[in-house]
């Protein structure tokens, strides 16, 4: 059973609100879920809507088709309509019957008050909701409970009352698709995709996140600013990105992992820190949380265009790591990991995620789990053979020299965005400026060693659809669905993305005449990335760049299509 | 400094011109840091870029030398993640109140426990001579053909009124006075502001150190530690026949890092990693 | 507005919450630029992003919706361009004195003849509720759990001693009011700042709109107009119990443009490309 | 007759004057002439020098054997010592004879003292080395007429006695080259890159020039500025550059063409503003003179290391141009070139240069140009249907729409850097998205159009040496060189870099198997992109990134040894 429902209407009105209640129900009853948030960038009235998938088995994409649509509003139900099953449900916020037997009105607002309160309104559209689905009220309750019962006893009656207002209005219609009801002990969770990125940051052992707010990456901080109080970590808001990059050099360099989320354009101010990171080789992670630009673009959409600017910015050369997270459990691996290669190579580490990736919900099997250790790169006085002779540029062939900190020996820490001698003083010497050069460069064999090949399903198929970041599940999907119909298709899925594992992507590639790029910008970026590594081009590509996130069904019918013509 | 050993002696080549105020500074921050009972391995500058960020070179210390213009957010940095280091800033005209303007803002509104030293020649020294947002309307430059058209900056002003718990003015033809600001603004708990009059022999004909050491006088003691912004306001704006240097306002105020309530117990870069508190909030999601 | 045409009037839909206080700063912006006898097409509005930045798509004026932050540097370019262009600037108080802090003190010493209009709602509204540099000590945000720590940044005071030529602050609840104030501040030829009290009503629960009703107060026309820096600084600091709303300072001063030789033989954008005098040069190298 | 004469000493001591002297009688004569610039990030000591390649021919690139080296202290003497040919003279600035018969010892100073004032001791360095070469005094005589007269006879007369001195000192001397001087009455000119840059820039009707000084590029906005009183043209320096990119899009909006120049870390900060330029389509021509780093690294020296970041800086995917220029003449069309495309497409325009480029000094053959007009696409009311209707960003099939300016009629002009519908108010609509998007991509074909394939040098070769930007000289003279050595060696140098001109390059290349990039960058970055655009690889990679200048024999000399293996 595999079921979507889609719950829409203006900001403000609690779209959010309702959606979560149903998810927490769905963890509760051991189901699994994947949810998308689609709002526009203002605060209230407009259109925007939550939708959710439910299913008893784990899903990783939307779904393009409805079941259940809750309209907070009429204008919501006119530009959903087209998008509904044909067996599908309408529950439309209003009193007056409509003509259409798909849609039933229930005033919500109405049994809200009589509920004994209007805030409760979300509660009745969640119970009907859950009423259509034969969800059992008991489940309800203890939901209802875990979120109100703290807020007192008449907030947490008045909510069940609105739930069964919501619940009975329903007990009439008859609704095609419902779930094998139960409470289970399932250890599965419940996440948002930026909860478990600042979730992994922990697991990475940061302890301070500076930042300057920028949808979709502030969720992040917001986040990571729950744990300030209980954890050994400072959440900062800069007066701009400018300010956070270097604050986050400025912790890292006295010694304590640093992080930033941001955005495209708050990734653009910071590319002249990260070079300072880089020449310095301070360890950063930075979080570029994509949406479609140019320039400010669409501020709560989402997108994958950043991938060439992340690898190429700042000027001049240097080593770099660039991740792309596929789920909120690799998000979570994935920031740990970022944390501990930037330290253990001295050099940024770059995690592009997006607002897909950062604002939809899900449930995940089995929990996550804590690093036994957090292993530091750092060296005390006593296992420096001489402080007093301390260089912290000293070059040896691995191109990574031991790092001490400033003011915790009698090491000296000297460090300069000059071009500088193994010492840090700068210095203009032509030998001592290749030697530098070489000298950072050298930790590439070994970054690159510690990346991940892309990650096949049905590696061997004719066809491969080759995706990177968010999109994981939708494109997996794609390829359950084509081969139910027959296709010999597959997917590689890019999470480690530079230093770029040449040499393995090329054996997978070789010889492959069909490679379908699928991607979310208007260039391929990854394929343009293939070609430049590995000489390999791809034959199709599958591009959306509106702003909305990838659905399985948007790679079959273009892969349909594809596969027709060729 | 003859009798007492040079415990911060550089043995890096200094790069300044012959002449140039920045050697009076150096020379007063490292009397000021002895005096201060300062070792090198206790104390960490951070500095931007130009001529005044290169001090850190030169003379024995822990050492940042950042971006144009960002020291501030790198030492901000530094001191949340061990709040007990000693962070001095060397910065420049242009890069504190030019390229770095608006970290100077919010670093006064933060009040971290840190001391900058702005080297102000009124002049951008290191890239040759153009003008820099503290200097005088009319001066001509290779850029500035006409002369300077905008206002001046004056930072002790927009600190004061930012509300920077210690504002002063040093001369760098005056090394023990300067000497003792840097004591008194290191000592001082919070953000202290020290901007210097520094000449600039090759680029600043106007402002050279003649030109300072006939008007420049110190404020009274009486008229130094005031908390009297009214009257610091209007001293800072005397310019022009009679320039004063000393402290112009003082006034204690709770510290940046002291008022995060994680700090207190102990540098962030102190606490070790535990696994239990971080596995207990997964097991709870 | 009754009787008049809404000639400001903008076809495109509103996104603003109700209730919101841009509401009354934009009433109020075509009140006076319809007393000023300025048509959509005399006028040039540059803005930063955020909701206060937004406010050029909800009247008809020929617009440039910038960069979060840097909408005093487009507008500056654009006075170069055409100094007969009537410019107006809406900004937030993040926009303006958080990211575009660095602008707006540079802008106030170049004293280009530009309007900036601050919808100050001590918050980031548009990212849903941060705090900004204008929110006061303690008040709690999702990011800031403890409290704000920073103190709250003072734009009148800071333009005041930066030498702005006229400084303002109006309150949105206070059409008339500050409807005159946007007039005066068109008017006055130099840079015209008109910081701009406005409620939040969906993230701002401290600074609402009954809070100001009861605390905002008119500067006495005395009081207004004067060219007294120390009373105006004083004034400015008045927060709390009673709050002014008014002209804090005025003075005539030469404008950027005004300043600029090449300027005074007409708008830049309007001379023809010479080949000859290019020749010229380049025979006689 | 090809010679060269290296000038060195501390900073502040006056090498460039004597070089520009040098510089000023060769063109008298009628001589050509190439001049690296070499400085260290300090006002005063250290040490620099000023080499001047002196030919009857055109000279583009350095040479890398002194004939004549004037030593202004021994310690630069000592550095250069190595460089010398061995029949080659030294002038050293010292009283004392020296045992070695290749130093001719001269106190300049001391005759500057007896000519009547020291201040003229660059005068005598000029004139011994004038002497040396056997120039007539006569000429000199001139030059100095032409330098000094406006200063007062006395000035000048003092001079003319310190190069006689100079001159006279080195009577006796015997050198083996030297010129068959005569006054010529050439149009060739005497001219600084920046210089180049700055003129290109007025012959693109450049009205606005922002910026924030940086090495190497504030050379360039100092040229601009001195014509400031006498052309419609304002050089304001900004705060930072992030205004100073924000204002000349503001400029530009209004109607006047704009620039900015700085380098790397500049442009890094500007990479923002860039995108805001490509999302509004406004206009503006960017100078990245590139220079070694990450971040600070070597102001004052040269690179070629930010191909790839400004190809892709900045969020998401538009269209922009990207130009290098390889000479000064180059660079003034190029700079004209730049701001013609940049309005006529409504997209940003890059320059890359370098400081090799911006402070080098050529003598080159004929005089530049100025274009008959600057062809404008602008409209006034008039030109638009109904100007009450106008839209900024009206589709078309071109993707470029009728650009009004603001408050210049009826027509008002409406721009976001949020994505906008043709009215230029926001849209988040999908529909709009993809529309917008694919109108700003629909350019790229006819912008492609206007790109120059890479310019061939013996194009047939088999070995095939791939250039672009600053190096264009030295590549040249490289092939010239292996040529007359029997290597079968041609090249190619690319100025017009994106949009990168794919079936030009994939023509020329397609089936060459010796292909060979030359740069400035540890990573080939060129080879990266043309494998990028057309999976075409290279086979060898002569990389210099010491910051120094590409000398012809850097090539030479790792060809041989590529050649020799292959
Ligand atoms: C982002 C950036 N912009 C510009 C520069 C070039 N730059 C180096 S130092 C300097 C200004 C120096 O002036 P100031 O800060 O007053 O220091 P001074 O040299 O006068 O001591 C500038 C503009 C740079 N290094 N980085
Ligand atoms: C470079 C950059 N950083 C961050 C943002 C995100 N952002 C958009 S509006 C805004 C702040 C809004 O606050 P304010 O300027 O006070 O305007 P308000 O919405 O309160 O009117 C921010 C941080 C952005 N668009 N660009
Ligand atoms: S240029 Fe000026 S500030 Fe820089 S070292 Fe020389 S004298 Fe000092
Ligand atoms: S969020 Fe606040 S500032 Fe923004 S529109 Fe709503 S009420 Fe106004
Ligand atoms: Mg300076
Ligand atoms: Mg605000």
């Amino acid at each position: 059973m595999d079921i979507t429902i889609k719950i829409c209407g203006q900001a403000g009105q609690g779209i959010q609100t309702v959606g979560h209640f149903l998810a927490l129900v769905c963890r509760e009853a051991g189901l699994f879920l994947m949810a998308v948030n689609d709002f526009e960038s203002r605060i209230r009235g407009g259109h925007s809507f939550f939708q959710i998938r439910i299913s008893d088995k784990p899903v990783h994409a939307p779904h393009h088709k409805v079941n259940l649509l809750i309209a907070l509003d009429k204008k919501s139900f006119e530009i959903h309509q087209k998008e509904m099953l044909p067996e599908g449900l309408v529950l439309l916020n209003q009193a007056e019957k409509q003509g259409n037997k798909q849609i039933e009105s229930i005033p919500f607002e109405e049994l809200a008050e009589k509920a004994g309160a209007k805030i409760t309104s979300n509660t009745v559209a969640a119970g009907a909701a859950l009423g259509v689905l034969r969800a059992p009220m008991k489940l309800i309750e203890k939901t209802l409970s875990s979120q109100f019962r703290s807020k007192g006893e008449d907030i947490f009656k008045k909510n069940v009352k609105a739930a069964e207002l919501g619940y009975d209005a329903v007990k009439d219609i008859t609704f095609k698709w419902g779930f094998d009801w139960k409470t289970s002990e399932s250890e599965n969770i419940l996440i948002e995709g930026s909860h478990a990125i600042a979730l992994g940051a922990l697991a990475g052992d940061c302890r301070l996140g500076a930042f300057y707010p920028m949808s979709p990456a502030t969720g992040i901080m917001a986040r990571l600013a729950e744990y300030s109080d209980d954890f050994p970590l400072v959440v900062e808001q800069a007066e701009d990105e400018i300010a956070a990059i270097n604050m986050i050099i400025g912790g890292s360099f006295a010694g304590v992992r640093s992080m930033t989320a941001t955005s495209g354009g708050g990734f653009s101010l910071m590319t002249e820190g990260l070079g300072l990171a880089a020449i310095t080789e301070t360890p950063v992670v930075i979080v570029n949380s994509q949406r479609p630009g140019p320039a400010t673009g669409l501020p709560t959409r989402t997108a994958q265009t950043d991938l060439h600017f992340v690898i190429n910015a700042s000027q001049d050369e240097f080593p770099r790591f660039v991740f792309a997270p596929g789920s909120p459990e690799e998000a979570y691996e994935t920031m740990s990991r970022a944390f501990h290669l930037s330290e253990k190579y001295q050099v940024p580490a770059i995690v592009l995620t997006d607002q897909h990736l950062n604002d939809s919900w899900f449930i995940i099997e089995g929990g996550l789990s804590a690093p036994y250790k957090a292993e530091r790169f750092i060296l005390k006085d006593e296992q420096i053979e001489d402080a007093f002779k301390y260089e912290r540029f000293a070059i040896d062939a691995s191109g990574v020299s031991p790092r001490a900190l400033p003011c915790m020996g009698n090491a000296i820490v000297v460090a300069s965005s000059d071009e500088h001698r193994q010492d840090g003083h700068i210095s203009e010497s032509i030998t001592n400026r290749i030697d530098m050069v070489d000298k950072r460069n050298s930790k590439i064999p070994d970054m690159r060693k510690e990346m991940n090949s892309p990650d096949g399903y049905f590696a061997d198929s004719d066809f491969l659809l080759l995706g990177w970041g968010s999109t994981r599940g939708a494109v997996r999907e794609a390829v359950d669905i084509l081969r139910s119909e027959d296709f010999n298709a597959g997917s590689f899925h890019f999470t480690d993305l530079w230093p770029f594992p040449d040499d393995a992507v090329e054996k997978i590639l070789k010889g492959k005449k069909k490679i379908i790029m699928v991607e979310q910008n208007s260039t391929a970026q990854l394929g343009r990335l293939i070609r430049q590594q590995t000489g390999i081009g791809y034959s199709k590509a599958i591009l959306k760049y509106d702003g909305r996130p990838l659905y399985p069904n948007d790679i079959v019918e273009h892969f349909k299509e594809y596969a027709r013509l060729s | 400094m003859n009798a007492v050993k040079d415990i911060f002696r550089s043995d890096y080549e200094n790069q300044w011109c012959p002449g140039c105020g920045n050697f009076g500074i150096l020379a007063a921050m490292k009397d000021a840091f002895i005096k201060l009972g300062l070792a090198p391995d206790q104390l960490l500058i951070v500095s931007g870029i130009g001529q005044a960020a290169k001090t850190p070179h030169f003379l024995k210390c822990n050492t940042f030398h950042g971006l144009h213009g960002r020291a501030l957010p790198v030492a901000t940095g530094a001191k949340i993640a061990n709040h007990a280091l000693n962070i001095v800033v060397n910065s420049g005209d242009g890069d504190c109140y030019g390229e770095g303007g608006n970290h100077f803002i919010h670093a006064i509104r933060r009040n971290p426990d840190i001391t900058l030293l702005v080297h102000n020649n009124k002049i951008y020294g290191l890239t040759k001579g153009q003008a820099s947002p503290t200097s005088d309307m009319g001066m001509v430059t290779k850029i500035q053909k006409q002369g300077v058209i905008s206002e001046a900056f004056n930072p002790l002003a927009v600190a004061i009124v930012l509300g920077a718990g210690f504002v002063a003015r040093g001369f760098s033809g005056d090394k023990d006075h300067l000497s003792e600001l840097i004591q008194l603004g290191v000592k001082h708990k919070g953000f202290s502001l020290i901007d210097i009059l520094q000449p600039c022999v090759s680029f600043n004909r106007i402002n050279t150190h003649d030109w300072y050491k006939k008007r420049v006088y110190a404020l009274k003691e009486s008229e130094n530690v005031h908390g009297d912004h009214t009257t610091a306001i209007e001293k800072s704006f005397e310019w022009g026949d009679k320039i004063p240097v000393g402290v112009f306002y003082k006034e204690k105020k709770t510290t940046f890092t002291d008022h995060i309530n994680t700090l207190q117990k102990g540098p962030l870069n102190s606490v070790k990693y535990d696994r239990e508190k971080l596995q207990k909030i997964l097991s709870k999601l």
